[in-house]
């Protein structure tokens, strides 16, 4: 994160002050909105598996400041920071976490199959490397009826090791599809760090073999990665092709569920502390604060608002309706006519 | 009726046709037609699949369809078929209609994880939100020494997933309705040719037609055994009944043309009236299609049974190469009257 | 017989295997100690898969094995499941013992290709020339809203797979001999364990044995009804025998332990006895092992049966989050109790 | 192909006569082993699909040359070639192809199926992509059981395209296996042309995305395959890793069947005639003669002397006992006790 505003060259440096709130307004959002889930969760009562992206929320922020609400985005287990970058209803989601009928996919599918078409995301699949050709897919559809759109997919490093991966990219650039392929490079798999499963720690070096732009940001830098998207963003835009973009980043929560795993020995502590000095959020803050784009206490009441929003949207989504037992059988197919 | 009757000699088939003033079409060009006016008639169709362009154009199924609708809507791909099946999959989802052909059956286990773990659960996951309106057509080989990787039927697989549907047309008219059907199904659709059904010839109305899924056909009415046949196994079923008609023996066979969903009325009301069940599939027995079809009617029939449900299948063995191997391994016309008559004889 | 004995009380099965001086393990120390002890005694076998050398330690199944045999032997991989699983059967051609770990089976259609194009064909496309001693071991997950992608049962697929074996261990004793059995069995057999048996225990003698493929057992000997039940529904089946007792119904419980070879002697034999058939399974209904389970009885004891077969399963959907969904998708010991009830009622 | 024997640095400067005349018999023995099948397949009791390696002969030949009898070997649909190299029996094969009893595999498996473990040929699929985790598989083998063996996989242009390709390079670089993967590139699948599948046509472009090294050969001078092959056989020995070696090449015959597929508008008939000139036996022949390294009259002896061999043998195997109609239910499991 460079210290000045006027250090970046690219999209950062026209961005104006809404465009940076607003990213720090995303990065906010998406960390209260988790932090909410990490209150409830001893509860009990939300019953899926909740994949936190706490630590990471710079990237979702940063790629999807520069989308359309029509563009598509297919994200993966981890799915909460890319739902609400995109524009998905807080109040939807937590009602789809807690199983319930207004939740966005009534309650069928959970925090691992998050569903929001009027927000271009068409589902969520949770399998490793799933979402990569089904954004390649949306991309060619795109192409194929000249609408304008472009789609994003944004996976982890596990899943740039799927067969997926490779059939994907070649495909992308074979036909110059407008689509963008985000790496959220945070080294480990699970518990299973990346130098037990890749010859080396360097996923954008595998784009050249595709002839695509392969870049490498500070995925913790908002504004790194907002500028590296803005610039895919563009090329998809203009029908020059696909790129990947690789983002460093770090989780700070278990891989599955509220608790640091740290404690439980998956991953050493020191990491975990090296990594929460480069807190995307603070960092940010801290950058807007400096270039007095934000003051402290306008920072602090827009922490208030969305504290508000987050407290109102889960208890809404609390309260509202169980699904009906009927629901079961219903949906299994698509009914034409 | 014309667009419901099988033909099981084809010398003569095209002029019996003519003489009845019916329009005759083999199952490749009834399959071609198909795809001909859903590509015409509706822009978000397109064909994908390993050399849907080329010169020998799937036995000839798309044979030079790219002409007229070019190599976008008619196009050729790289091997990988599990990322091209979810690039299709994803097409699917943003409004296109996408045909994704294999050129044989047993390439589909390769793109299992997007049919089964995606296709197949997407519109239930998302709550009816996004379907998938997907047909992947693949054609079952056979003979000429393909062996073990070359000649798999797998529909037995897909029986077993929820969201799928499966179709097995048995004749130019249905290969023609049901694709068309499928192509407008709005849901993913196993659509499951025979390689040795293209030279078949039958009725084929020029104009467009839909043959609707859950709708068997009683090919031949009969009285004392059932004969349920899959696919290329209805002529086989046809052949039997004819020698099994020789020996007072009455035959009725039928035809369920979409495994998925299944029309159980049509079977069980058959074994009530019949009492006795053969099922004729082209594949390996155990865990296939045949076993679903048998415990339907343990459930629905119990009591009208008087003999053992028989199954006539492919044995629990890959397939072999060798000739005299590959003669011992298919059943047909002769193999359905064996298990016939070890039911009544 | 201790070995062959199931408790469905975990809260005293403790103490009394210790009263009755039997050593008490749980299905996961079993499964730990099987491996543990096969890679002590054979260079040649070693264990891979996502995560087989964490904290976690697969549920605790492969916990600090990578201590004592290091992390070469206890692999941990890459996320490529089609990849690694080819990489796996090559080693196992070239005289290694893989035994392949995949936290959920939902992984598997993802290694489909390589499992039945490759593993399963291999010995029979070389004439009998090259075997592939490989185990997979997959674990059925359950419960807090997994939902679709992880909760599937997906045996009932390689029932129809020829070449392959199936293995589907209830107690803890099964586990460790059949995995014991699996791993020196030298073919490709698919292990498949319940997330929901982990905590189960039972009687584990310390010294290395084996559990003989397809050799069913009779879990609870009954007169009325043979209850054939799978994995985890062995104990829903002795449980609604209990109730059913009450009520005067005797109920005759079967664990085949293994699909494939299927113990169907044991199976006719007990269906001849009581003439009456429920199959609870832990998977969807249309196209599973219950299908073939019944289809094998109304080949071989036909007239033998009082009533229609009744099928135990998840319905045919995918499988749903809520936690009211979950409930009605579950069937349970009351849903046996009530298929019963239907069948004598 | 240089012309001078001198002009050659590599491993080609150090082999002595027996290698060389010993890489033309190679080539030698492969064209007559398919011409004589393209001479018998009309009377229609071959039933079995070949896939003629015609005009691919040098990177068998040239790849083999540096294998022992224990190393192993992966070929593919396209596989009598690589057997023929590795050391497998005519005769032995011919018969599979008849389906006859004495064949590799009882007459179960046919041409696509071949399988020698005398020489290190453990089975071969059919299934494109399907033998190159295989290969990686036996290396880890070799790796683990410190054997000394190495593994070479011979696959397509079309194969590297399958996720397969992808993780195995990526497992057999990170564990750094005895591995070789042999790329024959002949620019079609079936006939799909490459530009049709891949954005560029340089498959060695993507080893270096695994940090393995990655070269590009000419596939038809049988020297050039001998040199590259000879640095990766010694590096894999040497415990330095996997390579990938590009060998660009052309098919002379349909994708399978011995007919010319030109004739049927599959290929230009243009870029035919011009790999013609290039014929890798021609070319060899000429190089050996030039460098007086072999005679006319010595060349055409070979000749003659693998004719009379391949008559004897294919007449041997069509002679040959059919298996028992029994032999169809055995070997679908293997038995251990
Ligand atoms: C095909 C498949 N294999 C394994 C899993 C189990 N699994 C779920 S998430 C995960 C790790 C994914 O790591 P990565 O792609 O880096 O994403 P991250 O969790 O780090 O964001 C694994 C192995 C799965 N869901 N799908
Ligand atoms: C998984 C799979 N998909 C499709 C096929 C059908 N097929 C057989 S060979 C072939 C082309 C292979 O091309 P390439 O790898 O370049 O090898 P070549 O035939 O050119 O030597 C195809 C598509 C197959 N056998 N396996
Ligand atoms: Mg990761
Ligand atoms: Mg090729």
């Amino acid at each position: 994160m460079k210290t000045n505003l006027t250090d970046y060259k690219g999209a950062a440096k026209q961005a104006g002050p809404d465009v940076l709130l607003g990213l720090m307004r995303t990065m906010l959002l998406i960390r209260r909105f988790e932090e909410k889930i990490i209150e409830v969760y001893p509860v009990q009562d939300m019953k899926t598996p909740v994949h936190l992206y706490i630590g990471e929320e710079a990237i979702a922020a940063g790629v999807c400041a520069h989308l359309k609400k029509e563009d598509y985005l297919f994200t993966t287990h981890r799915s909460h920071g890319h739902c609400l970058a995109k524009g998905s209803s807080p109040e939807m989601l937590y009602a789809e976490f807690y199983g319930r009928s207004t939740g966005c996919s009534k309650g069928k599918g959970g925090s691992m199959h998050p569903v929001d078409p009027e927000n271009g995301i068409l589902g969520t699949t949770a399998i490793v490397g799933g979402g990569i050709p089904l954004a390649a897919g949306t991309a060619l559809a795109s192409k194929m009826k000249k609408d304008g759109k472009i789609s994003v997919t944004f996976f982890g490093d596990g899943a740039s090791e799927e067969g997926t991966f490779h059939e994907s990219l070649n495909f992308a650039s074979l036909k110059q599809l407008p689509v963008i392929f985000i790496c959220e490079n945070n080294s480990y798999a699970t518990t299973s760090p990346i130098w037990q499963r890749q010859p080396h720690d360097n996923i954008a070096k595998r784009a050249s073999g595709y002839n695509i732009p392969g870049i490498t940001v500070d995925g913790n830098s908002v504004l790194e990665v907002y500028e590296a998207a803005g610039e895919a963003v563009q090329r998809a835009r203009d029908g020059r092709g696909p790129t990947l973009i690789e983002c460093r980043t770090y989780r700070w929560k278990g891989h599955v569920g509220p608790d640091c795993d740290h404690e439980k020995g998956c991953r050493p502590m020191e990491d975990l502390n090296k990594w929460k000095e480069r807190c995307p959020v603070v960092m940010f803050r801290d950058f807007l604060i400096n270039n007095s784009v934000i003051t402290e206490t306008q920072y602090n009441d827009m922490l208030a608002e969305i504290d508000r929003e987050m407290d109102r949207s889960i208890s809404a989504a609390r309260e509202s309706a169980m699904p009906e037992k009927e629901e079961l059988l219903k949906d299994v197919y698509h009914i034409t006519r | 009726m014309p667009w419901t009757k099988v033909y099981t000699d084809m010398s003569d088939v095209k002029d019996i046709l003519a003489g009845e003033g019916l329009r005759a079409l083999s199952y490749r060009e009834a399959l071609k037609e198909a795809q001909e006016q859903l590509l015409r008639s509706d822009d978000s169709v397109f064909l994908l699949g390993e050399g849907v362009d080329d010169p020998g154009g799937i036995f000839g199924s798309t044979l030079g369809l790219w002409n007229e609708f070019g190599k976008e809507r008619v196009m050729d791909i790289a091997i990988a078929e599990n990322g091209m099946t979810g690039v299709a999959i994803g097409a699917a989802m943003a409004g296109m209609k996408p045909v994704f052909v294999h050129m044989r059956m047993d390439f589909l286990p390769m793109c299992m994880d997007q049919i089964v773990n995606h296709a197949a659960k997407w519109n239930y996951m998302t709550g009816g939100k996004v379907n998938v309106p997907l047909v992947v057509r693949s054609i079952i080989g056979r003979g000429w020494g393909s062996a073990a990787q070359h000649s798999q039927a797998l529909h037995g697989l897909f029986m077993h997933v929820p969201g799928l549907k499966i179709v097995m047309p048995s004749t130019p008219y249905d290969a023609k309705g049901l694709l068309m059907e499928a192509v407008n199904d709005g849901n993913p659709v196993m659509f499951i040719e025979h390689r040795w059904l293209y030279d078949y010839i039958g009725f084929v109305p020029e104009e467009a037609y839909t043959v609707p899924f859950g709708k068997g056909i009683v090919r031949r009415p009969g009285s004392d055994v059932t004969v349920v046949a899959l696919s290329v196994m209805v002529y086989e079923a046809i052949k039997a009944a004819k020698t099994l008609e020789g020996l007072g023996m009455d035959i009725e066979v039928i035809d369920p043309r979409t495994l998925k969903p299944l029309d159980e009325e049509l079977i069980i009301a058959s074994v009530k009236k019949t009492g006795r069940l053969v099922i004729a599939d082209v594949a390996c027995k155990t865990g296939g299609a045949g076993a679903e079809i048998a415990c339907r009617v343990a459930e629905s029939a119990h009591g009208y049974l008087k003999a053992p449900v028989k199954r006539v299948n492919f044995p629990d063995t890959p397939t072999p190469c060798s000739p005299v191997l590959e003669e011992a391994y298919y059943p047909n016309a002769g193999t359905i009257v064996q298990a016939v008559k070890e039911l009544i004889g």
